[in-house]
Parts: structure tokens; C-alpha cells; sequence
């Protein structure tokens, strides 16, 4: 979780951060942790940082579209399994494993261009039910390619063994790869909602007229925002395979879906730091419950989450902000609390487009 | 006879001050303006009024203390937002709209008079009182939102911004609309207008706005003389 | 900003005293289970007085109904045991048996998480629910030596034991039980029409590839139509209208979902057809199926089984039935009668591991898995006539035989033949 | 051609289950404008406790007036202490509120009355009735109507009543309605507890049919949603009407459409609405609306 710190927490912590020293100091202490805890951490935990690595690519991608670009999406979970197959598929076929990679990036990607550029016409709601469909659909679907898919019996493909020579062990093998893939994944989205296409998500998900009337398309982005995601989608099947080494139907199933979406909004919506924490709610509370009484899981499960969103509705994410407002709160004693002109932005993804109020948003 | 004073009255977002004792009377069937720039307080004393912000002070509305009233009950009491932005219905038709207007009243056969004076009022909206809120355009809108605030049979109008995007002549008709119905129906109103001239041809009074403070008021005739307030508050 | 400073430098501190006190971790215990039976050193979740087993199987989503079960069955049948004291080993010591169960929710990932979570602290894993849920850790406990045994699933790779060292089924391979109903139906001497509906899964081509292979050659059986269905399906009525079309006069239907056989047995009789019907062991309880269903309006119902079935009049008074029904609610957490036979598979699964416990002379795995896989025609409690516990032919699961019943109107008799 | 009309029949019926919980959802969406996740999972609490109040020896119509009464109550309690917290904020999270608040219902049923599946006692009985060559059942024949009558009277309801009229405005623009003198807070709460309501009719009529399990509508939500979109949020008749199309459309491609077949069927829905979206973005009866997810 040292990951944190590369988090804007607030616009002080933000302005910590612009320290030439801290700048530079940052990234290699970051470095430095990452390398450094696989080799100290118990195997159980190199574990469960691992998937929460898998999931936390998993649910970036749907931040992509969907905290990012404003598009709901219900079918991330299908390019994971998407990934998850190509990459089961390819090693089992003893393909080379940078092929294997490449294929299990692009091969999501590819069908979630062709599944955007119809979705994307379409708005709201309608783009949701256009994409629940995808991991519905999809679980037949596996099960009928079963040539290809091992049918419900799923593909086992175990090929991340630490390579002999390296004296380290499977689980602190596969935390790297993770560390190296998801991170890179990290980076380059971050550079990505930070830049140029970031702002242009960010209109887009503001206002498609105001998009449309600064010369930005919204299909196009739209499409755009949906190829990534279900290109990181990919990404996270090949890590699921890198971890889990196995994949089925199950994998892909509509729950999940639901699961992701629900670890994105916990995170925090349109976060790079919220992907993980999202990543983690999603991998962590299931062992937590079971750890606290297997046969309540469900019941925990659904309690825990609504008291975190009732606690912080902007999710995990807006934690620091949440105590630094309760901090200024409590100093200026009974005073007023933070102005509303301060941007809510979490990620300073760039200017957000100024949301026009829209009728819901009535109340002052 | 006062039917709305308003006393030393505060208001903030957050720590933000935007109200710092701000005063107001509306006499029975009278109109008041407020005037200022833009960020004065203007909107945020129509707010402290209907009860959508908490405000401090003295509210007081025909004798009764008003302040930290939940808006539905501000409603219930004869005190009609029409807010700026319009707020009207989107997904309810124009008579679904007016429907909703008259929620408080039980007089059925009144209600049904009312809709026809109000189609009578702003005849544009006879063409579309089957159409959807959001289908009209700005200016049917705006007409929209003061019918919709007349069906509730209020004693005091708050008008907030009735002129803001509408093209001069839309505006104009707007506003003549409003002031036949104040003649015909002596409701008192509380007006927010940027524009000053528009504002001037509807009320009898105003009061300008400085940073949530009043600094002048006056009659409508001897404020309009004063050309350096025009200036520096209402944009000339 | 000198807050904030001091507030990273905690952070510092905090990240630092989290580093020092997971270090003790990286002196990491070297082969785990592995070593365990070169010096006869006690595995991993085993003392002089108490062993451990791990499961995990769905106690909450769609297949918790089942799920709960195999985790009921064995917690109440070892509860009772350790009521008495414990079960005694071959190793002359009498051991209590904690069970260890986690929900998977049927979720691969999560299977393997929890059985990531349990290797350590348990002896064994066994009796969890459902295909892709053990494949996903397969690989993974035979890497670790871990035993995963007794599993409730019928998919024949785990009772492989070239493939699968350490693993073993616990039901027949649902390959067997199509087989049976298959061979039934083909000695019966007349001409039948048959239709299959079955799930869209390797539990469904399992049932119909067994059956199939059983009918193969019979001039008397024709397979007039072949449907599917998915699990998460709400209802099958297009498929059994679609079936009574076909004029077939027995229905093979391989579906594990109580609900879906209930409004099919149902459906059949609201177009008055009235075929004769095979149900699969894990759907053809008379109380939770075929009295909902309405299963006394067709000429015959039939099943396989090797379970005795508890709600049967004719078992009322059996010393095991009425041992299970007790130490359900007791020990095992179960308050009505289950709907599933999951439970009673899993109190079996329990009389087997005891039954390898009191052959098991070393502490450890290897030791264990060797007992295990050494019982021969062991009747565990509940067990009909004519079935019996074997762990020693290669490619078969710990319960192979099944025979084949047929429903009375109250529970099931054994049969010979079709009628 | 017999089969034919009888796969027609039997996808009315399934159609049935989907509509019976579309109907509740479209209901709570026209009151608060949320698309509410948990609606299912309302509906089976409601049908848990009408079953378990029949176990207790109360009539069954009885039990399931009870429960009706039980699940109003729950659903307004519901509106006022966990989603007016979220009703302005962002609709994504309060969508995910809603799965939540599924997930804890649904282990909450699974707490108190295990995962074991128990027979719902039906209100109409089983025999089958002959028309036209197809058979339908009694129970068939009763749910339908009995969701007829639903849609009927939630279609008079929003068009006709004041209240219906008052809980739109307040899913509109609560402030809006607000300055018009509606008590936002109390009709927001009553949205909620008649949708609750409603969805404790609709678990009553299908829990016979599916057999009363905590995720006895888990796999029914998705068509619902499906038959939502398709017939347009705002129309009661539009979804019912879509919910049937779904159900009769998806027998009929399984049976006569080769490569579609019986596991992919689940695609029809979407399919549909894919095509009618396109040429209809309100859906099939829906008013133009701007819709918020």
C-alpha cells in the first residue's frame, strides 16, 4: 500500500509533493519498497498482494471508462476473462509468453473497439444493458468454444514458476511480474487521464454537447475510453493467470462484473489511487469475512459495504480529504466547514469540465 | 401592512460568508427588487427566504418567524420560488407541470380556472401543454416555471434571474406577462434581476447588494437617477 | 506544511514498523509439507491430541444450498465423534477433528485464495463443492503435496492417480451414473424413445456421455431429442414443451438445480405428458423434489444412488439415518431437513476419512494419502446395500458403485430392471 | 404449429417472473429516479416472510398481506436512513448503495433461514387448463393477471393520481417540487415503501414457481433490468409488455434459431435491445426522457 503516497491526499499533501526532493525522492523510495517487499513479506501476503494487483488493473480499466469518460459499464469483468483465456490458451500451446502478452492485450481490445463502436452510439442506461450482456453472453459462450476454452472445466496453465536461478520463490516471482506489468499499467494511465486525453474524457463525461462544441466527439472518445479499458481488461487476465493459473467460465461471470463496479466506486471513482484501494476492497473483504464467520460472508459483505460508502460516500479514496476537512473542522472548533468552490476532483485529472447543474443536483 | 421582513439576515457556504446582514420589506401586494453585482448575495437571500439555505437573522412572513422552515412548508405558507435555472420539471409534461404547481390546493374546479389563466397569461405554452418540460425552449421555459409558481395561489412571488439567456425580446415578454399578473393579482414579489432596466419596469422598490450587505435603497425612481450606482452595481 | 512533514515522517515510521514486524516472515519454513515424510515429522495441521481439515466450498451465492451442506454433513458427523472423545489413529492416538471451512461463493479465485490461506494451518483439504473451485488450486496442492481429497465434484481428473497424485473424488463420476441408468434401460427388453435434457456443463456431458456409452449398440433405445439448459436459467418450460414434443416416452435429465427439476416435473405433467424420468443423485430427493414436482403422476422415477435417503419411510427407523438426522441440527449447524444429498455425501466423506485415520500409523500426508488410498469395500454409514467405499482401483472415485432406484411415491426402492 | 403457440404460452409465463420484478424497479426509478439493485432482494425478504408466517399458521393471504405491510415499512425505513444520503450525491454510487444493501439482504435471508430451498405455498392452484391446443396452468394464468392488474393500477397511479404526479416531480427535481410545496422527504419515503411493496406482491406470486432460496431472483434481475430498459423507464404497460416479448422472443430463437440454441438464448434480450435503442432511445414505450443512470 505504499503506493499511497504517489496520491494527491490533499491540496496541501499536493503541494508537499511539488518539493523538488520529494519529487525526485518519491518515485525511487516507491521503487525501493516494491522491490524490497517481496523478499520480506510472508508468502501470504506476496499472495494477496498479488491478486489485489490483478484486480486493482481490473478495476482501473473500468475507471477508464467509466470514472473517467462517464460511461457505465457492467462488462469489464468479461475482457479479464477475455485475457485470461488468450493467455491460458497461448501457454498451454506453448507459445512464446511476449506473444502470449501481446495477444492477451490486443485480443480484448480489438472485440471491446467492435463492441464500442455500436455501444457508444447509445447512451446511459442503454450502454449498460449493452454491456451487462457482454460477461452473459459470454459464459455460454465459453462453455460452447470449448475447443478452445476447456469447456466448463476451465484451462490450467502454470508457467510462472520462478525461472531457476533466481532463488526467489513462485510467490515472490509472480508479485513482481505483477508489480512490473500492473505498474507499468498504473503509469501510463496516469499519464493518460493527466493529459490530453484525460480533459477530454473528463468533458466528454461532463457535457456531450459542451464536448461536441469545443470539437471533441464523444462517440469517438467514448470509443476510445472503452477500447483502453477492455485493452487493460486483457491485461489483467494475463496477470489473473500469472496468479490464479486458472481460468473458467466462473471467472467471467456477471457477479463479478457487479464486484468490480462496486470495487471501483468504494476506491473512488476517476482515481488512480482508488483503483487500488478498490483492487484491494475487492480481494481483502472476502478473506476478512470469511476470516470473521465463513457462513455470514454475504451479510458482512453487503454490511461492510454500505457502512464504508455511508462513511465516505466518495469512496475509500477521499479518506484524507474526509479527515483533513474533520482536522479543519475540529481547529476552527464550531466553525464552517470546507467551501463547496473547492474542486472535488480526487485525482487533479486535469481541468474537469465545469458540470453544468443539472436538475437532480437541485438542492444547495 | 409588511408582509415580509427580512432582518440582519446571514447566511454561508461553508466558511464562505455570502449573506452578512442583509434586510428586506415587502408590503403587501408591493414588488422589491434586489440588485448587485454578480456574487452579492442576491440568489442567497431568495434561498434564506424559501428555506433551501440555513440562514441566521430575523425571516419573518405575516407576522410569523419563518427562518429554518423546510421549503415545502415555506410553500405551504404562500411563498413561491420560481429559482433561477427555471427548475422546471423535465419528464412531466406543461400541465403535469402545473399540476404539481397547485399540489397544496384542494379546489379542483380553481385549479382547472387557474390553468386557463395561466395558458391565458403566456399563450405560448397553450401549443405545448402536452409536450415534455425539457422539449421547450428557454424562454417557454421560463414561463413555464412562473406559471407553475402562480398555480399554488401564492401571496409572495420570488423571482430569481427570470431574464437570464433569453433573448431581450423573450425577456421583455416575460416580464410583461409578470406584470399583468401582479396587476390583475396584487401578488407581492421579491425580484432578482441582473438587469436593472427590466427590473425597474416591474418594481415599485429596490435594494442593492454589496457583499451580502445592503448599501442603498430606494424607490425604483430614485434609484434609476442614480447613474454611478447603475455603473458600478448593475453593468450600466 | 511542517503538519504534513511530520505527518509523512510518521507514515515513514509506520511503513517501517510494518516491514520489521513482518520480517520473522522471510525466514520462511524451506519444502513446508514437502519434507514432512522423509523423518516421519508431523505434517502441518496435526498434533498428538487434534488434526485440522480445510474446506472450501460456496456458503453464499447461487450454489450456497448445496455448498452449505457438504460443509454441515462433516462438521456434525466429526462434532459427534469428538463428542465421544475424538477418533482414534493408527498411530494408537486419539485425535479430536476441527474442521476449517471457507466460503468460496463458487469463484475460482477465491477457491484458491482460501485454500492459499489453508494449507498451512490444515492437515487436508477435502469435501468442497464444485468442479472449477478445485481445479483451480489442483495444480497448486499437488506442487505443495497437500491432499484434496473427497471432493464433491464428479469430474474424473481428480481420481486420475497419475495426473492427480493427491487428489480424489468422492462421488461417482457423473459418467457412472448416466452409465447405470443406461445399461438399465437397454436390458429392459422393450423399445424406448428417449429425450435428454441436460446442463450445459461437464456435469450435463457427463450424465449423457455415460448414458450414451451405455446405450451404444442397443437396438431398442432411440434418442429422439437432445436439449440443454444453463444453470442460471429461471425456467426450462420451452425445453420440456419442446421435449414432450419429440413423443418420447423417458426423459435422461442431467440438472443440478432443484428448483429448474421441480417446475420441469411439473411442466411435463401440465402438458400431460407423462414419461418415465431419470434424475441424478444430487436432484432427486423425495421431499425437496418429487413431492413439490409432483412426482407420483408418472408411470416411473427413477435415480442412482448409494446414499440411503433419510426422509424415506423405509429408513425411518435406521440406526444411521437416525445417528445423521440427530447430529445434523446438533453439531453440524443444519435445522431442517436438507433438501440436498450433499449433506448426508459429506457426513460419508467424514466415515472415510476415519475410516483412513485408523490406518494411518505416521502423522503425515504421505502417510494419510497411502491409508486413503487403500480402503476396500469399506460400508460407510448411510450407505445402501450393494455400494461401498473403494479407493483402490485407479480412475474411479472413492464411491464408484451406484445402484439404481426407483421412487414409490415416498422414497426410493432398488431396482433390477426397468419397468 | 401446436408447439409453436406453446412455446408462446410458456415465454408469457416466464415473461411473467421477469415483468413481476421489472415493475417494482420501474416503479422506484419513476419515484427516486435510482435504479434500484436491491428491488429483488426486497422482494424475497417480503416472500421469506410471508412463508415463514404461513409455518407459523397464518392463512396464507394473510401472510402475504402481512409481508406486504411488513416490506412497505422496510422500504420507506430504507429510503430514510441509508438512501437519502445518497439520493444527491452521485448516481454510480448510489447505485452501488443498492447492490450493497442486495448483498446484505441476501445474506441476511441466507442468516435466518438458510440456503436451503423451501416451497413457497402457491395462490392458485396447479391444474392446467386446455385452450387452443396448448396447456397453461392455473398458477400461470393467475401470476399474469395478477401482474396485469399491477401494471394497471401503476399506470393509473403515475398518470392519474396526485400522488403519482407528486412522486415523479419529486424523482425530477426535488428542490423544484420542494418550492411547490411538496414534502420531498415523506414522498421519497413512500416511493420507496410502495416499490417495497410491490415487490413484495411480485415474490409472493413467483416464489412458488422458482422455489424460495436468497438468490431466488438473482438470476430473474437481469431480464428484469433487460425488460426495463426495453419498455422505457417511465411506462408500467411498456415493460410489462417488453418483459413478455423477451420471454416468448427468447423461447422461440432457442427452438427455431439453430446457432442461437438453448445456452444462448440469454442473448436475445440484448440483442433487442440493441437494435431497438438504436431506433428508439426512450424504448419501446417510453417517454423521451433524458436519462441519468
Amino acid at each position: 500500500m505504499a503506493r499511497v503516497v504517489e496520491a494527491p491526499a490533499s491540496s496541501a499533501a499536493s503541494s508537499f509533493r511539488r518539493r523538488p526532493w520529494v519529487r525526485r525522492a518519491g518515485p525511487l523510495v516507491l521503487l525501493v519498497v516494491l522491490v524490497a517487499l517481496p523478499l520480506m513479506l510472508p508468502e501470504g501476503a506476496n499472495d494477496t498482494l498479488a491478486r489485489i494487483g490483478v484486480f486493482a488493473v481490473a478495476v482501473l480499466g473500468l475507471n477508464v471508462v467509466m470514472g473517467y469518460t462517464g460511461q457505465v459499464s457492467l462488462g469489464q469483468i468479461f475482457f479479464l476473462g477475455l485475457g485470461a483465456y488468450v493467455t491460458a490458451y497461448g501457454v498451454t500451446n506453448d507459445w512464446n509468453i511476449v506473444l502470449v502478452f501481446v495477444l492477451a492485450c490486443l485480443v480484448p481490445a480489438v472485440v471491446g473497439l467492435v463492441v464500442a463502436l455500436a455501444a457508444a452510439r447509445l447512451g446511459g442506461l442503454a450502454i449498460a444493458m449493452v454491456t451487462i450482456a457482454l460477461p452473459i453472453v459470454g459464459v455460454p459462450l465459453a462453455k460452447r468454444l470449448s475447443d478452445y476454452t476447456g469447456g466448463s472445466q476451465g484451462l490450467s496453465a502454470r508457467f510462472t514458476d520462478a525461472p531457476e536461478g533466481t532463488g526467489l520463490y513462485d510467490d515472490q516471482w509472480q508479485l513482481y511480474l505483477v508489480f512490473l506489468i500492473g505498474g507499468t499499467v498504473f503509469l501510463l494511465t496516469r499519464n493518460l487521464v493527466r493529459g490530453r486525453y484525460g480533459r477530454a474524457f473528463a468533458i466528454v463525461k461532463g457535457n456531450e454537447n459542451v464536448a461536441s462544441s469545443m470539437g471533441i466527439s464523444p462517440y469517438r472518445y467514448k470509443v476510445l475510453a472503452f477500447t483502453i479499458a477492455s485493452l487493460i481488461g486483457g491485461v489483467s487476465g494475463f496477470l489473473y493467470m500469472v496468479v490464479v493459473q486458472y481460468t473458467s467460465p466462473e471467472t467471467m461471470s456477471f457477479g463479478h462484473s457487479i464486484e468490480l463496479l462496486v470495487a471501483m466506486v468504494i476506491g473512488g471513482a476517476a482515481s488512480i489511487v482508488g483503483s487500488i484501494l478498490g483492487g484491494a476492497f475487492y480481494v481483502v473483504v472476502p478473506d476478512l469475512t470469511n476470516a470473521i464467520d465463513p457462513s455470514l460472508t454475504a451479510l458482512l459483505q453487503g454490511a461492510l459495504l454500505l457502512v464504508v460508502l455511508f462513511l465516505l460516500p466518495g469512496g475509500l479514496a477521499s479518506l484524507p480529504r474526509a479527515l483533513t476537512r474533520g482536522r479543519r473542522r475540529s481547529r476552527a472548533g464550531r466553525g464552517p466547514a470546507a467551501p463547496p468552490t473547492t474542486p472535488s476532483s480526487t485525482t487533479g485529472s486535469g481541468t474537469a469540465a465545469e458540470e453544468p447543474e443539472t436538475e437532480r443536483q437541485g438542492h444547495a | 401592512m409588511t408582509l415580509l421582513e427580512l432582518e440582519g439576515v446571514t447566511a454561508s457556504y461553508g466558511p464562505v460568508q455570502v449573506l452578512d446582514g442583509v434586510s428586506l420589506r415587502v408590503p403587501d401586494n408591493g414588488a422589491v427588487g434586489i440588485l448587485g453585482a454578480n456574487g452579492a448575495g442576491k440568489t442567497t437571500t431568495l434561498r434564506a427566504i424559501s428555506g433551501t439555505v440555513r440562514a441566521g437573522g430575523r425571516i419573518v412572513f405575516d407576522g410569523k418567524d419563518i427562518r429554518g422552515l423546510r421549503p415545502d412548508r415555506v410553500a405551504a405558507l404562500g411563498i413561491a420560488h420560481v429559482p433561477e435555472g427555471r427548475g422546471t420539471l423535465g419528464d412531466l409534461t406543461v400541465r403535469e407541470n402545473l399540476r404539481v404547481g397547485a399540489y397544496l390546493r384542494k379546489d379542483a374546479k380553481g385549479v382547472a380556472q387557474d390553468i386557463d389563466y395561466c395558458l391565458d397569461l403566456f399563450p405560448n405554452l397553450q401549443n405545448r401543454i402536452r409536450s415534455n418540460a425539457s422539449a421547450l425552449s428557454g424562454g417557454e421555459q421560463q414561463m413555464l416555471a412562473v406559471a407553475r409558481a402562480i398555480m399554488s395561489k401564492p401571496r409572495l412571488l420570488l423571482l430569481d434571474e427570470a431574464s437570464l439567456g433569453l433573448a431581450p425580446s423573450t425577456a421583455k415578454n416575460v416580464y410583461d406577462a409578470i406584470r399583468r399578473l401582479r396587476i390583475e393579482s396584487g401578488i407581492a414579489m421579491v425580484v432578482v434581476e441582473q438587469n436593472a432596466n427590466l427590473a425597474f419596469t416591474l418594481v415599485d422598490s429596490a435594494t442593492v447588494l454589496e457583499t451580502g450587505r445592503n448599501v442603498l435603497t430606494g424607490t425604483s425612481a430614485e434609484l434609476r437617477g442614480m447613474d454611478e450606482i447603475r455603473r458600478a452595481y448593475l453593468g450600466g | 506544511m511542517r503538519k504534513h512533514l511530520r505527518s509523512r515522517r510518521a507514515l515513514g515510521i509506520a511503513v517501517a514498523s510494518a516491514v520489521a514486524i513482518t520480517l520473522p516472515g522471510c525466514a520462511r519454513e524451506v519444502g513446508g509439507g514437502g519434507d514432512g515424510g522423509s523423518g516421519g515429522e508431523a505434517s502441518p495441521g496435526i498434533t498428538d491430541d487434534s488434526i485440522t481439515l480445510g474446506i472450501t466450498t460456496p456458503l453464499s451465492g447461487a450454489t450456497a444450498g448445496p455448498g452449505t451442506c457438504t460443509v454441515a454433513g462433516i462438521t456434525a458427523y466429526f462434532g459427534a465423534k469428538n463428542a465421544e472423545g475424538g477418533v482414534e489413529f493408527g498411530d494408537g492416538k486419539t485425535r479430536t477433528v476441527e474442521i476449517e471451512a471457507l466460503d468460496d461463493a463458487y469463484d475460482p479465485q477465491q477457491a484458491a485464495a482460501n485454500y492459499d490461506q489453508l494449507k498451512d494451518e490444515v492437515f487436508a483439504m477435502t469435501a468442497g463443492l464444485g468442479t472449477p473451485t478445485n481445479r483451480a488450486w489442483r495444480d497448486a496442492a499437488i506442487a505443495d503435496e497437500v491432499p484434496q481429497v473427497l471432493i464433491m465434484t464428479g469430474d474424473p481428473l481428480f481420481s486420475d492417480a497419475e495426473e492427480s497424485p493427491w487428489q480424489l473424488g468422492f462421488v461417482p463420476i457423473y459418467q457412472n451414473e448416466g452409465e447405470a441408468f443406461g445399461e438399465l434401460l437397454a436390458s429392459s427388453g422393450q423399445d424406448h424413445k428417449v429425450a435428454i435434457l441436460s446442463q450445459n456443463d461437464d456435469y450435463g456431458e457427463g450424465y449423457v456421455e455415460g448414458f450414451t456409452s451405455a446405450i451404444e449398440g442397443a437396438d431398442n433405445i432411440e434418442v429422439v431429442e437432445q436439449l440443454t439448459y444453463e444453470a442460471t436459467d429461471t425456467s426450462v418450460d420451452a425445453q420440456i414443451t419442446q421435449l414432450a414434443a419429440s413423443g418420447a416416452d423417458v426423459v435422461f435429465n442431467a440438472m443440478s438445480q432443484v428448483p429448474l427439476v421441480v417446475s420441469a416435473l411439473q411442466k411435463a405433467q401440465q402438458l400431460n405428458w407423462k414419461p418415465s424420468w431419470f434424475l441424478p443423485s444430487n436432484t432427486s430427493s423425495p421431499g425437496a423434489v418429487l413431492e413439490p414436482g409432483g412426482g407420483a403422476a408418472f408411470p416411473g422415477i427413477y435415480s442412482v444412488s448409494f446414499a440411503k435417503a433419510p426422509a424415506s419411510p423405509a429408513f425411518a427407523e435406521d440406526e444411521d439415518v437416525k445417528a445423521y438426522l440427530a447430529a445434523l441440527p446438533q453439531y453440524g449447524n443444519y435445522p431442517d431437513p436438507p433438501a440436498f444429498p450433499h449433506c448426508q455425501w459429506s457426513w460419508m466423506v467424514g466415515a472415510t476419512l476415519e475410516q483412513a485415520f485408523s490406518e494411518m500409523t505416521e502423522p503425515t500426508r504421505e502417510n494419510f494419502m497411502e491409508a486413503l488410498r487403500s480402503i476396500e469395500d469399506f460400508q460407510a454409514p448411510l450407505m445402501l446395500p450393494d455400494t461401498t467405499v473403494n479407493t483402490t482401483e485407479d480412475g474411479q472415485p472413492a464411491v464408484s458403485t451406484v445402484v439404481v432406484q426407483k421412487y414409490n411415491g415416498r422414497g426410493y426402492d432398488t431396482v433390477e430392471s426397468f419397468e | 404449429m401446436d408447439k409453436f403457440i406453446q412455446l408462446v404460452v410458456d415465454g408469457l409465463s416466464t415473461g411473467s417472473v421477469y415483468a413481476a420484478l421489472a415493475l417494482a424497479i420501474v416503479l422506484v426509478h419513476q419515484a427516486t429516479g435510482l435504479i434500484n439493485f436491491a428491488q429483488g432482494g426486497l422482494a424475497v425478504l417480503a416472500a421469506y416472510v410471508a412463508w415463514w408466517l404461513t409455518n407459523q399458521g397464518v392463512p396464507l393471504v394473510l401472510a402475504i398481506l402481512l409481508s406486504i405491510v411488513f416490506s412497505f415499512a422496510l422500504g420507506a425505513l430504507v429510503e430514510r436512513y441509508l438512501m437519502r444520503r445518497f439520493e444527491r450525491g452521485d448516481p454510480d454510487t448510489a447505485v452501488v448503495v443498492t447492490i450493497g444493501l442486495l448483498t446484505l439482504i441476501t445474506g441476511v435471508a441466507g442468516w435466518l433461514w438458510t440456503y436451503n430451498n423451501q416451497q413457497f405455498p402457491s395462490l392458485f392452484s396447479l391444474e392446467t387448463v386446455s385452450l387452443l391446443g396448448v396447456s397453461v396452468s392455473i398458477r400461470s394464468i393467475g401470476t399474469t393477471l395478477a401482474i396485469v392488474v399491477v401494471m394497471v393500477l401503476l399506470q393509473a397511479l403515475f398518470a392519474g393520481t396526485k400522488l403519482g404526479l407528486a412522486l415523479r416531480a419529486v424523482a425530477v427535481n426535488p428542490q423544484s417540487a420542494a418550492f411547490s410545496g411538496l414534502p420531498v422527504g415523506r414522498l421519497l419515503m413512500v416511493g420507496w415503501g410502495l416499490a417495497a411493496a410491490l415487490g413484495a406482491v411480485a415474490g409472493a406470486l413467483v416464489a412458488p414457481q422458482l422455489t424460495l432460496t436468497p438468490g431466488m431472483l438473482d438470476n430473474a434481475l437481469v431480464y428484469a433490468l433487460a425488460a426495463v430498459i426495453l419498455g422505457g423507464l417511465t411506462s408500467p404497460v411498456g415493460v410489462v409488455v417488453a418483459a413478455w416479448i423477451i420471454g416468448v422472443l427468447e423461447n422461440l430463437a432457442a427452438v427455431y434459431v439453430g446457432f442461437i440454441g438453448f445456452d444462448l438464448k440469454v442473448a436475445v434480450p440484448f440483442i433487442l435491445i440493441f437494435v431497438v435503442l438504436i431506433v428508439r432511445p426512450q424504448g419501446l414505450f417510453g417517454r423521451k426522457v433524458v436519462v441519468r443512470v
